[in-house]
């Protein structure tokens, strides 16, 4: 309880946020006079990250991280928080309202990389299904949007997207689906980061693999084999233990009164990445080091 | 005050006890007033339910018309510039309508109340999702409706007006469910249908009247929840209330056979749950338990409630027994 | 209107009720066929049928409860194709079903007022509590009630239950009160008051339709006897002509030549079959019981209301655990954990709420009787249909159980052929005690001639059978030997000798017989 | 085969043969060999439920389970590396432990099947959250089980093994629900638990060893999932599962007041269930829209299939009337 506590806040359980519980470590032995916490809400709704947020505040926490559920129109519930202790947002910003900064990267920057390895992928062109968790959520928005704009006026179309309500068997059966439904499909593109591996998986059981060009989003295991393998064109990787662990540091400096790192325009973008085969052994080599395993 | 609901009050109040001894920032104002503005939210969807649950029915669909409802809401008073007092009475009249239907398939078709509202669930979050294309809806930047944020947000002498919208329906709900002769018809009912008919009670009515009463109270709790998280991913918002609503009567004492209950129980239930979620957040137990805490409160709470039933009437027998024993012998 | 009878067209007095050539059809089964009657104000007629007569068909017409196919129904002169249960009430005509209707959760005023509350006026409809309770006493006390009018309904007995749904037929301002078997859990005194009631409407003008199967109880109260045959009218007796052996010619068509009364006992009693010692139960934890019931006798267990005699007849038949004592069997020591290990050990109870515990009103009489003794019914695990036909075929003969076929749903049977299928399936196994709770109620009189000839059969191949009774005839009718409880306890035990109504009634209120 | 069931299958032809119409892909071996699969896995659930809903219960813990339970296999034998043969049977165990103690909590200590079943929809998710700290629980990249891959997600002759495994499993159940004496007890116990009791039957175990039964059934089916998606969320991996097994069980004719429904009836409402999810996808409908079409063809289901009842059973009474009359005439 002596310690000022940093939360960093995530919008709902999932193996992506595994990544910045590494770097929220990797700052807390840094940082031995904070108490760092990453909090998962039980929920991905506004209504439960919001009241978890309540509840830190009245908690004592010094400054909180996080990843909104739905910055857009979550202005006046962040900047309650905002009003009460220092809050940065990562993953995806609200920059409307008084956070001190963002860091985190550009998902229609990362649509767009999407785009990129679709056209090395298939300078031809092709048709690309989209699969997807929840249609509706900002990040998928962005990342389906970063692409459109990306495969403009090439021969590469992304005809349809298909949400899952991050339901994975519903997420395999929409691939297998998809093959039955539109077989002059060649690509397919895993918009989060379960998406990939089943599209992966439902190729496998189809005898498929290799026949269609697969997109990746983020660094599942299964992914990463599949990029190394061949049978994934590539995958784009946000940082995620950059955000948290650069984070980390920049609140701790920023509560000390150290406000250098905290840039003009308050954004901080860690670019994305592009894994492809010849990056992907030392990309998931570090990927361990960073977990410390 | 029932023993039931005073066992549940006592339980409320230590477990509170414990927190505050553990992190005194759980007696802060402003936590008390957070988790009071959830309490109304919550409370007003569980009384909906007790009505429902008192027939012996059911209401599944509570989360899904909280989301269809609140998208609707946000949707005519933000993007199509309705003016709230013509947008919330709107809303509340939609509820009903629900309700109606619900209670019209129930008691006119004969449909069994689960599966009723089982399909509601579904649709209606369906709908939702449909209506926004699966977009959020909500505010933009700087839209501000001051009145309306004032009732359904603000706080009047540091008391969450939604709070004291709570006390205000539970006055009133009370005595409807506890003196007034329609009251009576809905317990009647839940106990035993047939013999109500046979009495000459228009059960139909009454029990439609239910469902109607818990679509009000269900919509007039989505307006909260809207202007509460100001904006609404119709996938998942509301997800799982239901639940909470029906958890809140268990506890409270209901039984989902019908006919049992009381409405102190189904705010009192609310108040713990509330408690309990606040309790993870403030110990800082890790999140993922959070739900894992709410289902062993719940079902130590509602086990030890029966257990004291058993343990009680036990006692009374033994009693009587030695009471008539050293009668026996003093003859 | 033509009645076989011309006495009562002679009457000028306009009916307050009749009806009209009234049929009413069932799948299979003609409930009523063209029934024709009707009732005076100020008179008290007194109906009886077999069972399956189609009696209780007839008032749920009256109730507004059915419809019937064709038929008129007028009431006060207005006529009606159907009644609705609230043109049914509102026209005064009050009505106590033969099932008991009561709300557990509520207390006995609220039930008694139940659709009718006093309520004071504002918005909200509330209810005059106060006024509620004051309206209830005198009920409850006119109809002989030892409860108060807040006790809640769920801790009565069915016997004070049906007292609670007399005095809600009272309650209304009726002009015509029908009372379905309201009888056939009372015992003799409450009876005897229940009667009095019924002189006391009489008097003020309101006319009664009293069903039961006691016909001495209908011999005392009844102005005109109506009989029911296979839902046709059999026959209407005036108050001058009304015995017990006219209605039951009526009835069943010819004389019952044994009037209902098992034969003598076959052969002296044997050993003590089933015993309970200091046995406590939760109706009466301070009171323990000691009674023995002997291979090839008929003990029959007689008492007030609320004596205790159901609450034993439970333990000894393990549906509730004994608070104390213990149980022998042939001598040796029994414990029953469940209603199961009674059966096993050859111990059947036939209760006395036949709709909630005595059978499955959703299943087959095939079905229900084969229940208790499924295995024996199956082959390697499977049920064989077959076999359970025939176990059926067989009870439903021996009993004379009024039915299409061994297949047909309980719920659609009339009351006193459920009770014959409870009794089957207990009697298609072998009991060694076979322990009855009001097993005539809602019999009619030709099938408790044969059930009293079934309890003495199985008496003579060794049964130990108890028999718990309110009807007093009954019980000095049918038992070798009567035990009378009192509040709990076993007050004497009368043998053959002693028996007299007497008796019996002054160990039931606890004092020593002559 | 019943009138109902028969009618459900009319309705399963007719919604193929128009969605063959429009997409003749519908009728692809490979389609039909995906969708039976995932009616393999649903119905095995669904089965489970039935036998709970027969006894008048309800087992609302499924999706936590499927949860639960899938995420202690993977991780024993992907993470700990225990054998499959090992790991396998345990899970089952495992599933009829926690319907033993289901059961146990129902009858012995006398708490409605909703409660028990509620607080552990919640108690498992979060316990399945916790252990793996919110985190998947999956294969690594290559790691294979052959023997045990081709049992759950391999094909035999074109058709899924699931599904063999459902049909395999449908005709034992069917067997034991509809022809057995423990089934039997099963439907009486559904319809009246006192009379039964009163005719000598151990309601207490007979349930109980039908809570078990579900367990059971859903272990092997929460197998099935894992090995299907081979990874696992457990924040939200089967949630709603239940929901999706009663639907198919109340599509099937089965009555959730108990005693009521048939084994076919139950496979045909799952078939229906995966039908329409697949036809969603492949007319391309929004995927938004998936839940309201699954509600809105459960209501039109329940509500045909009851007006239909109330039809036929009006024309028999009339029937019987006419006849009656006709011989009384003839008389
Ligand atoms: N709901 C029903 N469905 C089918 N048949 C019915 C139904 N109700 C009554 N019956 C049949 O109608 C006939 C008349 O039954 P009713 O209950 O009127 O007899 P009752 O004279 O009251 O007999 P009891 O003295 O045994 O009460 C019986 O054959 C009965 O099986
Ligand atoms: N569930 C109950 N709760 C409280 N009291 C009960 C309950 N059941 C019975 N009693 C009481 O126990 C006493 C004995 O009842 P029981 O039914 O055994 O009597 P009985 O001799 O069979 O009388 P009856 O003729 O009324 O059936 C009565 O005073 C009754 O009020
Ligand atoms: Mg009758
Ligand atoms: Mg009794």
């Amino acid at each position: 309880q002596d310690k000022p506590t940093l939360a960093f806040v995530v919008n709902g359980a999932s193996d992506f946020w595994k990544a910045a519980e590494a770097g929220v470590k990797k700052a807390q032995a840094e940082l031995p006079d904070y108490d760092l916490q990453l909090k998962y809400p039980e929920q991905s709704s506004v209504a439960i990250q919001q009241r978890l947020m309540d509840d830190l505040v009245t908690a004592g926490v010094k400054a909180i991280m996080v990843s909104a559920v739905d910055p857009k129109t979550s202005t006046d519930g962040l900047n309650k928080i905002a009003s009460e202790t220092a809050l940065f947002t990562t993953d995806s910003d609200a920059p409307q309202t008084k956070r001190v900064a963002y860091i985190g990267s550009s998902n229609i920057d990362a649509g767009k990389q999407a785009a990129e390895i679709a056209k090395k992928a298939m300078p031809d062109g092709g048709k690309c299904l989209g699969f997807v968790g929840l249609l509706g959520a900002d990040n998928a928005k962005e990342r389906i949007e970063g692409m459109k704009e990306g495969l403009a006026g090439t021969k590469i179309e992304l005809i349809d997207v298909r949400g899952d309500d991050i339901d994975q068997a519903r997420a395999k059966k929409n691939v297998e689906d998809a093959l039955v439904a539109s077989p002059d499909v060649t690509c397919m593109v895993g918009f989060y980061s379960y998406n990939t591996p089943r599209i992966y998986e439902a190729l496998r059981d189809a005898g498929k693999l290799g026949q269609i060009t697969v997109v990746g989003f983020d660094d599942d295991p299964i992914t990463l084999g599949g990029v190394k393998e061949g049978t994934v064109a590539a995958t784009v990787v946000q940082q995620p233990f950059e955000w948290a662990y650069q984070g980390m540091k920049l609140m701790a400096a920023y509560l000390k009164g150290d406000k250098s790192g905290v840039p003009a325009d308050g954004l901080i973008i860690v670019p994305t990445k592009i894994i492809g085969k010849d990056d992907v052994d030392a990309y998931a080599a570090n990927l361990k080091t960073m977990a410390g395993k | 005050m029932s023993k039931k609901d005073l066992g549940l009050l006592i339980l409320i109040l230590v477990v509170g006890a414990v927190v505050a001894i553990i992190n005194p920032r759980f007696l802060l104002p402003i936590n008390l007033a957070n988790t009071s503005n959830l309490i109304g939210l919550f409370g007003i969807l569980a009384i909906g339910q007790a009505f429902v649950i008192i027939t012996g029915g059911i209401e599944l669909s509570v989360g899904s018309v909280v989301a269809l409802l609140g998208v609707l809401f946000v949707d005519f008073i933000a993007t199509r510039g309705m003016a709230w007092p013509v947008a919330l009475p709107l809303i509340l009249v939609l509820g009903g309508l629900i309700g109606l239907a619900h209670g019209w398939l129930i008691t006119r078709l004969k449909l069994q109340p689960f599966v009723v509202t089982l399909c509601g669930l579904l649709i209606y979050r369906g709908v939702a999702r449909f209506y926004t294309a699966d977009g959020t809806a909500g505010f933009a930047f700087g839209q501000n409706f001051p009145e309306l944020e004032f009732l359904t947000a603000g706080r009047s002498y540091g008391v969450p007006n939604s709070f004291i919208a709570l006390i205000v329906i539970a006055i009133v709900t009370w005595v409807v469910l506890h003196r007034s002769v329609f009251g009576r018809y809905l317990y009647a009912i839940g106990k035993n249908e047939e013999a109500a008919k046979y009495s000459g009670i228009r059960t139909g009515r009454v029990v439609i009247a239910a469902y109607v009463i818990c679509g009000v109270l269900t919509a007039l709790s989505a307006i909260y929840f809207a202007m509460y998280t100001r904006s609404i991913s119709p996938a998942s918002h509301g997800q799982f209330y239901e639940l909470y609503a029906i958890a809140a009567a268990v506890l409270g004492g209901f039984s989902l056979r019908g006919g049992e209950g009381s409405l102190i129980g189904v705010i009192l239930g609310t108040v713990l749950l509330q408690e309990l979620q606040n309790l993870v957040n403030l110990l800082g137990i890790p999140s993922s338990l959070n739900f894992a805490v709410m289902g062993g409160v719940i079902l130590i709470g509602v086990l030890v409630d029966q257990q004291w039933g058993v343990f009680r009437e036990r006692r009374l027998m033994l009693g009587a027994a030695r009471k008539g024993a050293a009668g026996a012998a003093a003859e | 209107m033509n009645y076989s009878d011309a006495s009562i067209s002679a009457s000028t007095i306009a009916p307050f009720l009749s009806l009209e050539g009234v049929r009413k059809t069932y799948p299979g089964v003609v409930a009523l066929d063209g029934f024709s009657m009707d009732v005076r104000p100020g008179e008290v007629i007194g109906l009886v049928g077999e069972n399956g007569a189609g009696k209780s068909t007839l008032m749920k017409i009256l109730g507004g409860v059915t419809t019937p196919d064709t038929g008129t129904v007028i009431v006060d002169g207005v006529a009606h194709d159907g009644l609705t249960v609230e043109a049914s009430i509102g026209s005064g005509i009050a009505f106590v079903h033969q099932e008991l209707n009561l709300f557990e959760n509520l207390d006995v005023a609220a039930n008694i007022f139940f659709g009718r509350e006093p309520w004071r006026a504002g918005p909200l409809k509330l209810v005059d509590r106060a006024r509620l309770r004051a309206l209830s006493a005198p009920l409850l006390k006119r109809v002989g009630a030892n409860f108060s009018a807040d006790t809640p309904v769920s801790a009565l007995s069915l016997a004070q239950q049906q007292m609670v749904e007399i005095a809600k037929a009272l309650s209304i301002e009726a002009r015509l009160v029908i009372l379905d078997e309201p009888t056939s859990s009372l015992p003799l005194a409450e009876t005897d008051k229940l009667l009095d009631v019924i002189r006391a409407l009489k008097a003020e003008g309101i006319s009664v339709i009293f069903i039961s199967h006691r016909l001495h109880e209908v011999e005392r109260v009844a102005d005109r006897v109506v009989v029911l045959r296979d839902g046709m009218l059999a026959g209407t007796l005036p108050k001058n002509a009304i015995n017990h052996d006219q209605m039951v010619k009526l009835m069943i068509g010819r004389l019952l030549k044994e009037r209902e009364k098992a034969a003598e006992s076959a052969r002296p009693p044997g050993t003590v079959a089933l015993s309970a010692k200091a046995i406590r139960t939760s109706a009466y934890p301070d009171r323990p019981v000691d009674l023995g019931v002997r291979h090839g006798e008929i003990l029959g267990l007689a008492g007030l209301v609320g004596s205790g005699r159901t609450e034993l007849a439970r333990v000894l038949f393990g549906i509730e655990k004994a608070l104390g004592g213990a149980l022998q069997l042939d001598g040796t020591d029994l414990v029953l954990g469940s209603a199961a290990d009674a059966v096993a050990n050859g111990i059947f109870l036939v209760p006395e709420d036949r709709k909630l515990t005595g059978i499955l009103l959703d299943l087959s009489i095939a079905q229900n009787i084969s229940l208790p003794n499924l295995p024996a019914h199956a082959r390697r695990f499977l049920v064989s249909a077959s076999a359970e036909a025939v176990t059926a075929e067989k009870q439903k003969r021996n009993l004379g159980i009024k039915a299409p076929s061994v297949a047909t749903r309980t719920g659609t049977l009339s009351g006193g052929n459920q009770q014959k299928v409870v009794l089957a399936k207990w009697l298609a196994m072998h009991p060694k005690v076979m322990i009855l709770d009001e097993p005539t109620r809602g019999i009619d009189i030709g099938a408790k001639a044969e059930i009293y000839g079934l309890m003495r059969a199985l008496a003579d191949a060794g049964v130990a059978v108890l028999m718990i009774s309110s009807d007093m005839e009954e019980v000095i009718g049918v038992s070798d030997r009567i035990a009378v409880m009192h509040e709990g306890q076993i007050s004497g035990i009368l043998d053959k000798e002693q028996f007299s109504q007497e008796n019996v009634l002054l160990l039931a209120v606890g004092k020593q017989p002559k």
